[in-house]
């Protein structure tokens, strides 16, 4: 075998949560035995944005706040990866926030995830769009992403899970993979992920989640009734964690591409069968 | 009458009037109808960023020979607004004809139409309302007058009515070519009858010429060359590269797509340039600013991607339909930190094509951004030109690795150090090819490092593609006498008219030589050498502070051999004017000497 | 008086929907007695962008997509203004969706009046975030920003009108700027503003729209609730017009201003008075 | 002993382990206790952009008099990692002293650490542990050996650890303090008795210094000039700022924003200073690239404002935590079209303070954005300053006109046309005032025209002030002897190497003068007219591509006479290399002559 580049070791503080992370994806990708050369990662920058460095893969470290543009491309490019786009809450939800209400519009064949720690860990400790009212001398209310995905047309896959509860985080990576591979498009996925150098919230999340995976009755095909839930538990000072919504709707890339050509990123650029058309697109400044 | 009259050399023609009155419209059928004849034509457009409303006009050069610039005297003017013809009349001359749309009544004495003019007031308008119930009809009815005016056959206007409306359905049609009858009435009537036009048409060539505007041509070249993702966001003068792709790249398998804004457009290019695919992406200088941040990723990762920057005029939202040459800074200089680029100017739709298929290959030679800078007279003005040999175009791919190349090498690094500072590509999804891809500073496999051995050998690897790839960039073309002691250099849409201004100072026995550049960055040294031979440099750009000089002077151009002609009104220069600014500056550097 | 420039004649396409907003505003502002000189304008890039060139005020003509962050630094600078922010759907929706979220979120005392018309008007036509899918090529669902503002904490003032009816336009007008000048931040409102050259909505919207003012038992302080309602009338393929919602909460200058100042720009930057606190920030460093 | 003991001249002291060991603490408390003894200390990091692990270090030079860098040799090292002193090993002598911390065994034969140096290896992680259960107390402990080491007093280190750890609880104050009684006791072990140092202190100075980093000085200018809008985005090394300002800003009325980006923060910041509120915002390289369309938007609508550019490692994310100053490109002809800006740049903490002054009032005096060009070093490295005399700021905010004044005025204009280019500002919520302000070309009240006319007298307008602010900017200072053959250029963190250097090359015989530039836009004709008069113009600056001396050759420097030290690693140049470099390329100088 060719040598590539060695996985490295974490660079994260010991006990930061993006080690489960890590580990979910691990074992969920071997578990769906997506080949390496078939996994590109694209992350974020921040602390998570290293993610990719830790497992093979091909892995770009993208532009602050780009994850979810740059994974639409690569995957409109080339469908037959299995894109995943990983980055922080300040990555995600601030600088990329525009992105993500339009990807979710979009639905591109990309499993998203966020390793949500409530502030900017990379840079030392900052609020962020999911930090709690005070925290920093933060003014405003946590943004929760998951009601914002209820509120866009086209979202078809919504799932929170908690790197303090690293089986039901597995299950929940291996439902978002599958969601994507299935042509269902983007699967996003929120991980509580503390921060324990500047935002340690082990204590409130152990206490503040709630598993609606198991609340008998919750239908994750309901949007509606799905936002009225996550209001309530909301109000409630409740963090719910499990499969929050999934709907069905054709992926980007299926409506986008021409099924009559091999993918942008696999066409054969001298393929002598191409000439009639451009002689064809010539003729058409002549008419 | 027909056999002695005047072959049809040389006509500046403007249509005029408020925004929506379809002006362009009239002069854009007018050389379609030209080009279908053998003809030559040049078409310019004065548009105003808004819908409807305002005074716009469209102004067309019919010609046996290549113009790539209107006349400096307008021939024909049709005015469809009193005040269009007063924005216009310091154009004509007492050779020039009037016609003019007279439903409100006739020409004032104040319109400033030069005496010994030719007038002639129709009344388009009421005509229209009247058969059609709608004004917009006026501009099919003014251009019967003005095909019938110029010589051109009443068939050849219907064809390319039937090819332009038939698109918009069979009652658009209909009411289209009515109009046009009803123009050829009214042609009759003033006394221009059919065959009866003031010049005899002789076709050019016998070759068909194609009528494509810079804009077209460089979607074009993107499609042949391979070019398989576009990414793009409305702006204007860019936008028409979008919209010509939207239409012809599906058809080839190819991706456009309109994202939610220009951040989004690098990015997703970026994402598709990864996987290996032709990227492109296109817009103008608002858009181009907010790119930086992604320029320097493509630099600093080593992303092949192919920019195209139809500038207009600025800074800021500035004016958006008017044409600049100002972002030339800004593409050599943007994004933070230093990185290799190429920035490449073409001044033709035919180098359009070329140079566009170029920028593909160069951009995966180099893996680094590839500029195309254009501006608003070059990518939206429509041009006869001979037809592109499509055929020819040759695909370069690069330095890429293929699973079975990967196999047989005992270690693969993504940014391995190499001599020409590039290295070997494989796609993702290639087995044995796996890589990391960082806008940090990074090591030959792509893992973050800050060693400052490593940076500094990383640092060299990119900058030394700057030297590697001279002789791949386009070298400058020469024009005219090469020991002349006046010289031009220009970019872009100042082509055409220094090619005109040339002739026209031959014609006045003033030799002068011209270097049209190709590549603006790296700046070559041919350029700075040509400032230094020629004693007196007239580099012509569209901006106020000579980007292009100041740029050329800090790569060793001989400063006092320069003279800047800027233009930055937003009005395309004349060949006359530009004449008369050599002369000038000529005589008072003369005193100067003296 | 002083002669200032002269509010000009619109540049608009004859039917535009935009005439409908700019007359609302007019007697609006009027009616609330707003001096001219307190008003501030903050227009977007676009056809609807022209706005403030029509009326008289303190108009300024933003970036494209950067209506919100502008006028929240004006109203962070000077409460005593009332900033109204203006502009279309390409604008707030698209370029600048990211800054919408935040600005739910931040709820700075800013009206913000988006002309919807479902399409880029300026630049000739193409779809929009809020183009219906199919329009011009469009694979996405259009978006429904007021869910949007539902889904964000913060949010306090969601109305949507339609600029062919006039007396409602008129009243959302008003409670709009009401809202903001009783101190509780952001108020939203969306008009249908079609764009009669290139995505002539008339007739969609003359059947499509559904009153929700003159809905028996609707209630616009509940925040699930109106996003249930408007998951079933989008199911219906219908368009609520009206208040949609209305939430308490303090507007982003009083949480950012320090009382017992004058506001940042009506400061006299050369009162002996600063000296001391100088000196003191001065010693911090000698400590 | 004391009596005999050498007097604390110049010290350089590194400690390094692993990010997260406290080095940084460790480095900043002695430089407090330096400060509060009248010494002068100034410290540079070298850290990683990760938040645990990786090898980092700080450095602090104890000077008597002042110094603005690190000394070329290290006097002194503490490393708590063994990797930490193979990194360092080459900067130290036989002079040197090595304390290590031994808890995890001796020091390894290949160390690297020179013949003669004097090695103590103290087990502080060991003590750390076993006293507190917890090994970050390791760097308390190693500081009081320092301390001792260096002869600083007991007390005084006492004295700074309250004031240190105090404000994190009583808690943190008791272990830590706990922490110095033991490191204390191990340097009596080893042989460090209290007043028994190596050196003895004497105060430089009966005032007081200021220990501050540039970024403070910049933050703290803000404030004084009446700063009172400040919106930012965290990135490194720009963050400090901010966070200054979160703190001190609304203690004056005034407000600090951290929005959801760069796009956001330079909007926000335009609304804010539109209301004529003097606003500034503070980047580095990513944003700064974000912000392009901002900053043409303030050309155009001429509105002011003070953007803070705090440069690192580039291109891209790059080495965020490594100092660079590669965005003078960016700075200088970033954002599309042409207008006018201003680009300072301080050499020390206390020109940054004046600077930051001066930026309030140009913008505000012109109407246009004023950049100040910081760098990793400048904006991060602490020194100890004589006071800053705040109290003679003076805020000069240009033509701006009230209620009353608008009275007695026929006609208000936003951009009235005028001799110096300015037109007079009255802010929203003035009676009278009202006025369009738009970043699309507008006439003189505001409203968007494409008139030529208008167009071509407004961008002269804007692009006079370039003229008039002239005699308004801040000149280069020089240093060292006028007539000396070898010259320098630098800013930023290059100036205390310079400096250094010029003392070092004097010593030696080599007189040299020095041209630290203030103003880097519009390029003064002093900076060029150096060139030309000095025939070797070392010009020192930290990228690749030599961009501070290409603008300067393109204002007409004398190419010829420039030799470009460039440092683009990431590593602080030292003196004594940039000495052996001088030597070198004047020895190779005299060989081409020759
Ligand atoms: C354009 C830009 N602005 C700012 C930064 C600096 N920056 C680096 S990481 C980061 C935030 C990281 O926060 P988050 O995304 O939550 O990741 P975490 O470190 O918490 O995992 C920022 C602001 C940058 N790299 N680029
Ligand atoms: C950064 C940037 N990108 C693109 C443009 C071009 N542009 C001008 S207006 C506009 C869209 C306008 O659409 P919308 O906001 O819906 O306004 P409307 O014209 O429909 O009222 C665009 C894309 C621009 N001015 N700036
Ligand atoms: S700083 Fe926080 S987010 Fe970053 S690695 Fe440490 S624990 Fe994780
Ligand atoms: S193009 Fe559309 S949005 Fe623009 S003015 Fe005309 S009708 Fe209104
Ligand atoms: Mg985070
Ligand atoms: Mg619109």
């Amino acid at each position: 075998m060719t040598e590539t580049f060695t996985p490295t070791r974490p660079i994260w503080c010991a006990g930061c949560g993006d080690f489960g992370v890590l580990e979910a994806l691990i074992t969920a990708l071997d578990e769906l035995q997506i080949p390496v050369h078939d996994r590109m990662f694209i992350a974020g920058i921040g602390c998570s944005g290293s993610l990719q460095n830790y497992l093979s893969c091909y892995g770009y470290h993208a532009l602050h706040g780009r994850v979810l543009p740059t994974a639409t491309g690569v995957k409109l490019a080339n469908p037959q990866l299995t894109v995943v786009g990983v980055g922080g809450d300040g990555d995600g939800y601030a600088i990329g926030g525009g992105h993500l209400m339009h990807s979710f519009k979009r639905n591109p064949g990309v499993t998203y995830i966020v390793m949500n720690n409530g502030t900017y860990g990379l840079t030392k400790g900052q609020a962020s769009p999911t930090s709690v009212t005070g925290f920093q001398g933060n003014t405003e209310e946590d943004l929760d992403p998951i009601m914002l995905g209820l509120s866009i047309p086209g979202s078809t896959f919504l799932a929170r899970g908690y790197s303090g509860h690293p089986a039901q985080l597995l299950q929940l990576t291996l439902a978002a993979l599958r969601h994507t591979a299935a042509g269902q498009g983007l699967s996003y996925l929120e991980v509580l992920s503390p921060c324990v150098t500047y935002n340690d919230t082990y204590r409130e999340w152990r206490t503040g989640v709630f598993n609606i995976d198991s609340e008998d009755g919750y239908d994750p095909g309901n949007r509606a009734g799905a936002f009225e839930r996550m209001s309530e538990l909301r109000e409630q000072g409740r963090l719910p964690l499990g499969l929050i919504y999934q709907g069905e709707r054709p992926a980007l890339e299926s409506l986008a591409l021409n099924p009559e050509f091999a993918a942008p990123a696999r066409q054969d650029l001298n393929d002598p069968g191409l000439a009639a058309g451009y002689r064809e697109a010539m003729q058409s400044f002549i008419r | 009458m027909s056999g002695s009259k005047p072959r049809l050399e040389d006509l500046s023609i403007i249509v005029s009037g408020q925004g929506g009155d379809g002006s362009l419209t009239v002069i854009n059928i007018l050389a379609d109808v030209l080009r279908s004849v053998g003809m030559r034509a040049y078409t310019e457009r004065d548009v105003l960023s808004r819908i409807k409303g305002g005074i716009v006009a469209a102004t067309l050069r019919a010609c046996h020979d290549e113009r790539l610039c209107i006349g400096s005297q307008i021939d024909l003017i049709v005015v469809f607004d009193l005040f269009a013809i007063r924005k216009q009349a310091h154009r004509l001359n007492d050779r020039s004809i009037v016609i003019y749309d007279s439903s409100g009544g006739g020409l004032p004495d104040d319109s400033g139409v030069p005496e010994g003019a030719r007038v002639i007031g129709i009344p388009f308008s009421r005509h229209a309302v009247r058969m059609f119930r709608s004004d917009i009809y006026k501009n099919s009815i003014s251009s019967a007058v003005v095909g019938r005016l110029i010589g051109l056959n009443d068939d050849d206007m219907r064809a390319a009515f039937e090819k332009r409306f038939g698109r918009r359905g069979a009652e658009a049609l209909k009411y289209n070519l009515d109009a046009l009858a009803v123009g050829h009435e009214l042609a009759d009537e003033v006394g221009l009858a059919a065959d009866e036009g003031l010049y005899e048409i002789v076709s050019a060539d016998s070759k068909p010429h194609m009528l494509i505007t810079g804009n077209e041509a460089v979607a074009f070249g993107f499609v042949v060359a391979g070019g398989r993702f576009f990414a793009g966001y409305p702006i204007t003068p860019s936008t028409d590269i979008m919209e010509w792709l939207q239409k012809w790249l599906p058809r080839f398998g190819g991706v456009v797509r309109q994202p939610e804004d220009e951040l989004s457009v690098i990015n997703m290019a970026i994402g598709a340039a990864l996987t290996g695919t032709r990227t492109m992406v296109a817009t103008s200088g608002p858009g181009l600013s907010l790119m930086q941040e992604g320029i320097g990723q493509l630099g600093m990762a080593e992303i092949p991607l192919v920019v195209v920057d139809s500038q207009r005029s600025g800074p800021s939202t500035g004016m958006p339909t008017k044409p600049e040459q100002s972002d030339i800074n800004l593409l050599v200089y943007g994004g933070h930190g230093d990185f290799p680029r190429i920035v490449l100017a073409p001044g033709t739709p035919q180098e359009c094509f070329h140079i566009t298929v170029k920028a593909c290959n160069l951009a995966e030679k180099y893996q680094l951004p590839v500029f195309i800078a254009l501006d608003q007279g070059l990518s939206q003005n429509l041009a006869t030109i001979d037809p592109i040999d499509e055929g020819q175009v040759v695909v370069e791919r690069g330095k890429r690795l293929d699973a079975e190349s990967l196999a047989g090498m005992a270690v693969y690094k993504r940014y391995a150090f190499s001599k020409d500072g590039v290295s070997a590509f494989a796609p993702p999804g290639t087995p044995g090819g796996m890589s990391l891809v960082t806008g940090n500073e990074h090591d030959e496999f792509g893992q973050v490092s800050t060693d400052p051995g490593n940076r500094t050998r990383m640092m060299q690897k990119r900058q030394s593609k700057l030297q590697s790839m001279q002789a791949d960039l386009p070298r400058a073309v020469t024009h005219g006498v090469e020991t002349a002691d006046i010289g031009f250099v220009g970019i872009g849409m100042t082509h055409g008219v220094i090619l005109e201004a040339m002739d026209i100072l031959a014609a006045r026995g003033v030799p002068t030589q011209y270097h049209q550049l190709q590549t603006l960055w790296p700046m070559l040294d041919e350029t700075p050498d040509f400032t230094r031979g020629c004693p007196c440099v007239f580099v012509v750009e569209y901006n106020a502070t000579g980007q292009l000089a100041r740029l050329i002077v800090a790569h060793g151009g001989e400063e006092a051999h320069i003279e800047s002609v800027l233009i930055y009104d937003g009005v395309p220069l004349r060949a006359e004017d530009l004449v008369q600014k050599v002369i000038e500056r000529m005589d008072s550097r003369r005193h100067k000497a003296a």
